[in-house]
């Protein structure tokens, strides 16, 4: 069992990092974001898939501040994008 | 080792300054001005007390932090050597805690300002980094004051805000960065290897193998560019020529200073003889080239700042004479060749801090530092300018000052030790140094023309502490040679 | 199977890592360092290091990406200059060769460190009791090598001050960073609303967790600085001017703590930072929640930058 | 150990991107690059003796590591803002 979710976590991993490959060459800026936003999100999944599988203490807690800050960084590149406009 | 009586006194004295900034920082407007003011006397006489202490236990004063022992905690420790740094450190404070009040003092119910605040929280920030360097006794401890100490005098350099210096401090911190990096490398693989990072534990076990001789390199080059030996001097002297006076005082006349106890302890302590060795001439070779390389270009400078920077840069060489000295030597040699190093590092800090502060009092009261155009500066700042002569007097080696004694020990050594080819080295620099001092003093004392007129009042009180501190230099090598034992303990 | 997760991973960091060097343009560079972060905190799963997976997710990849892109977003332009000052081929061979030797000098190094590792691991274990904390590294940080989470602490508090001391003189006083206008609507204001109250319960949780799991006031003092960060650039939120005594009180409480609670050991335990075995989890916790104020105060500001604008 | 030459490799990478980029913002990006190589070589420290001391002087490295790229920015910024220059190449042309 513990084999088989570890399996699944590497293939959506590589899922993720195909995706991190096509989305890094843009061209526009909002598709490297979403190379991060995919990352993200495929890590929180694998990292949830390892921790059902080790039981290692804390691993969820990883996938959760990796939702949050992800959240949070998309706003960084909305602001960024706009050019801070600020003042 | 266990813990000695006393080391509550190793915590007080990192602890002080660091609560000092802590609460002046939060209270601002003159809180910062006036904690450091009364911090100058207290730190003093905390390292006399220390300084005494050592001396009379003739032994190490050590204490263990939370009261764990290495290898789990950490260990301060003052031998002769730290409790000497930490003397300078704080008389050399002090001394620039009375030069800056004419500089940044806020006077009573004005409103807080940027540079006041900044600069007496870095002093005290600085200090207290001073300290936590000398007295480590783990080397990722040692790694983090590093840091402090870089934070703090990248900050303090840049009080000014001229864009200038903004570019020659970013050098300087992607020197110190890199610096840092390479010395954390090393710090893995020693713990990798030994499992522990405490500098007399290590000292028991170290053996020649790759990982350590990889470690070793690592870090020592990391130092090295911190403390800009040649041919990683680049970023120096436009980092201290640019930043306040009393910052380059502090810059030059100790920050360098932190890494250098540091790379003496890696040596010395830490690595195996063999190795040390094989390394030794290497070092010795890149300080006599920083010697005959800084002092000729500061030959050759125009600018009085530049010149006392580059004069850093080749005094900073003969730190390194004593390493193949000391290492291999009969045990009469090696302890006057590590005085001698010691020595030097002491009064070139007072020596230089002094001629610094000379250097900003003196470019103030003509308003330019062009060495050609410095006709009239004795009439205008006389102390400053005897106090950069006197400061000189030791930098070159000439009796009786500090330096001269250091100097002498360094080139008795070489000779005992059959080396001559160093003590070649230390007559030239001596020659060397002796003429850009010169040139500085002999421009200074020609007469103005008779039109000139100081560009603005030059404060006596800044002008009595440069020369205080350039007389400490020279008075030091009036001291018998006895009073030097104290570096030679815990050694 | 797990060598297989290794080498992907291993691959990956490597490959996003020359990516973001070789990129021509700053922006994609900081999205693919942020990607590299997130990899690095996989990989430190993979290493059996929780506590350090969650620093490097919230400050090596979230909080240096932000400073990283607002950085990007205020250096436009210099494409001449730093075209000109591009290394030549020469130039940039010797640097390849020379960064080739420190690399394999390390790989030889890792690959003849002494088997059996040296460990501390058992000593680590032996003295948590007295502590009264379950997790190891909470006890290396707060107790056997406190004095290192002491100064730490301290860095932080001077990376504030020097940041702010990088401002133009007759900024001094005023707001730290750029004022954002107040969004009203859109979605950015909807995020703002929404995330806060999570991000504040899950930075809190984290901090609080600390002390027997994975967790402590570095990561939730990163969380509760994103959550303010993020109301700030809503405009939700107005930062307290770089003069207000309560903003600095905040900054320097943790280490204060820390401090104050060192020194009672000299009267209550046998040293400084040393705690009676009966109280070690309360003041370890009182240092930590004060800490976890101040590290989240120093984050806010150490992105929001030197003060901009007028004077308060 | 297969992350002992990942870290090998990053810290070969960092350094060859630190001292090759002109652009300081790119340098300050390769120097967290740098970081990330440096930590990983004291994860695998960690992992080979099951010991969490390297982890904790790992969370201490990179809250460092943080506030020197925080100031870091911070200067970089600060000399755009006044001279408009993006790097420290020394500028005989401008002056």
């Amino acid at each position: 069992m513990a084999e088989a979710l570890l399996l699944a976590a590497g293939l959506i991993l590589l899922a993720a990092l195909a995706g991190l490959y096509r989305a890094l060459r843009g061209p526009a800026a909002a598709d490297r974001m979403m190379a991060a936003q995919l990352l993200c999100s495929g890590g929180i999944g694998a990292l949830l898939l390892v921790a059902a599988a080790t039981g290692m203490a804390g691993v969820v807690d990883v996938a959760l501040v990796l939702a949050l800050l992800g959240a949070f960084a998309s706003v960084a590149f909305v602001l960024a994008a706009r050019g801070l406009s600020g003042r | 080792m266990e813990a000695t009586p006393g080391g509550f006194l190793l915590v007080l004295i990192l602890v002080a300054p660091v609560t000092g900034l802590l609460i002046g920082f939060a209270q601002g407007g003159r809180a910062a001005e006036r904690i450091a003011l009364w911090a100058a006397p207290l730190g003093v006489t905390m390292a006399m007390v220390l300084l005494a202490g050592v001396l009379h236990a003739q032994a190490p004063i050590v204490a263990f932090v939370g009261g764990w022992a290495p290898p789990l905690g950490l260990a301060l420790r003052a031998d002769g050597l730290a409790a000497a740094m930490l003397m300078t450190t704080a008389v050399i404070i002090a001394a620039i805690t009375l030069f800056a009040r004419a500089d940044y003092t806020t006077l009573p119910g004005a409103p807080e300002a940027r540079a006041p605040l900044a600069f007496w929280c870095f002093l005290l920030a600085l200090w207290a980094a001073l300290n936590a360097a000398f007295l480590g006794g783990d080397l990722f401890n040692l790694f983090v004051a590093l840091e402090m100490l870089t934070f703090g005098a990248l900050a303090l350099a840049c009080l000014d805000g001229r864009a200038t210096q903004f570019k020659a401090e970013l050098r300087y911190l992607l020197f110190a960065l890199i610096g840092s990096v390479f010395y954390l490398l090393g710090t893995a693989l020693l713990y990798g290897a030994y499992g522990t990072l405490d500098i007399l534990l290590l000292s028991r076990t170290a053996r020649s193998d790759a990982p350590t001789i990889v470690a070793a390199s690592l870090m020592t080059v990391g130092l090295l560019g911190k403390m800009a030996l040649f041919p990683l001097h680049l970023w120096l002297p436009a980092a201290h020529a640019g930043a306040p006076p009393a910052a380059s005082a502090l810059l030059s006349g100790l920050v360098v200073k932190a890494s250098y106890v540091l790379l003496l302890r890696l040596w010395f302590w830490v690595m195996p003889a063999a190795l040390l060795l094989a390394v030794a001439p290497i070092l010795a070779l890149l300080g006599a080239a920083a010697i005959l390389f800084g002092s000729l270009v500061a030959l050759r400078q125009a600018r009085l700042k530049l010149l006392v920077a580059y004069s850093t840069v080749a005094q900073i060489g003969y730190l390194f004479l004593m390493f193949p000295l000391v290492a291999g030597s009969a045990a009469e040699v090696a302890e006057r060749a590590w005085t001698g190093g010691a020595l030097q590092a002491i009064s070139h800090a007072f020596a230089k801090a002094a001629m610094f502060l000379a250097a900003g009092v003196i470019a103030r009261g003509m308003g330019h530092d062009r060495i050609a155009g410095l006709h009239g500066a004795a009439r205008v700042a006389p102390l400053s300018v005897l106090a950069f002569g006197l400061a000189g007097l030791s930098l070159m080696g000439i009796p009786p000052s500090g330096g001269f004694t250091a100097k002498w020990l360094l080139l008795q050594s070489a000779l005992y030790a059959g080396q001559w080819w160093w003590a070649l080295v230390i007559v030239a620099g001596g020659l060397l140094t002796g003429g850009y001092v010169f040139r500085v003093l002999s421009a200074a004392m020609r007469a103005p023309s008779p039109d000139f007129m100081p560009a603005a009042p030059v404060d006596a009180r800044q002008e009595r502490v440069a020369l205080g501190l350039a007389i400490i230099s020279v008075v030091l090598g009036l001291l018998p040679l006895a009073a030097f034992g104290l570096v030679l303990i815990g050694r | 199977m797990t060598l297989l997760l290794d080498l992907i991973l291993g691959l990956a960091v490597v490959g996003v890592a020359v990516w973001t060097l070789a990129v021509r343009e700053n922006f994609p560079a900081v999205i693919g360092f942020v990607a590299y972060g997130l990899l690095l905190a996989l990989v430190w799963v993979r290493l059996g290091a929780v506590d350090v997976a969650l620093t490097e997710a919230a400050l090596g990849a979230g909080a240096t990406g932000v400073i990283l892109l607002f950085a990007v977003v205020r250096l436009r332009g210099g494409r001449a200059e730093i075209d000109a000052a591009t290394p030549g081929p020469r130039q940039r061979l010797a640097a390849g060769i020379l960064c080739g030797v420190v690399g394999l000098a390390l790989a030889v190094a890792v690959l003849s460190l002494p088997d059996p590792a040296p460990s501390q691991a058992a000593a680590v274990a032996r003295h948590l009791p007295e502590l009264g904390v379950a997790n190891p590294i909470t006890g290396v940080l707060m107790a056997y090598r406190g004095l290192d989470t002491l100064l730490e602490a301290v860095v932080l508090v001077f990376a504030v001050l020097a940041i702010w001391s990088m401002a133009p003189d007759r900024r001094w006083g005023a707001v730290p960073g750029p004022v954002f206008p107040v969004q009203s609507n859109g979605p950015l204001s909807l995020l703002a609303r929404l995330l806060p109250p999570i991000g504040i319960v899950v930075g809190i949780y984290i901090a609080w967790v600390g002390a027997d799991a994975p967790g402590g006031k570095f990561q939730g003092g990163t969380i509760l600085a994103a959550m303010g960060i993020l109301a700030w650039v809503a405009g939700l939120w107005r930062l307290p001017p770089v003069a207000s005594r309560g903003l600095r009180w905040a900054v320097v409480a943790g280490p204060l703590a820390f401090i104050g609670v060192g020194l009672l050991g000299f009267v209550f335990a046998d040293g400084f930072l040393s705690y009676p075995p009966a109280i070690a989890k309360p003041l370890i916790l009182l240092i930590e929640a004060a800490m976890t104020l101040s590290v989240a105060a120093a984050l806010v500001l150490m992105v929001a930058g030197p003060p901009e604008g007028r004077r308060a | 150990m297969i992350y002992g030459l990942v870290a090998s490799a990053l810290v070969a990478l960092g350094l060859y991107g630190l001292v090759t980029q002109p652009a300081l913002l790119r340098k300050v990006l390769a120097f967290n690059l740098l970081g990330g190589g440096v930590f990983l070589l004291f994860g695998v420290v960690a992992a080979r003796g099951g010991d969490p001391v390297p982890q904790a002087l790992v969370i201490t490295g990179i809250v460092v590591a943080f506030a020197a790229t925080a100031l870091a920015l911070v200067l970089v910024l600060r000399l755009f803002q006044i001279t408009g220059a993006a790097t420290i190449a020394e500028d005989e042309t401008r002056r």
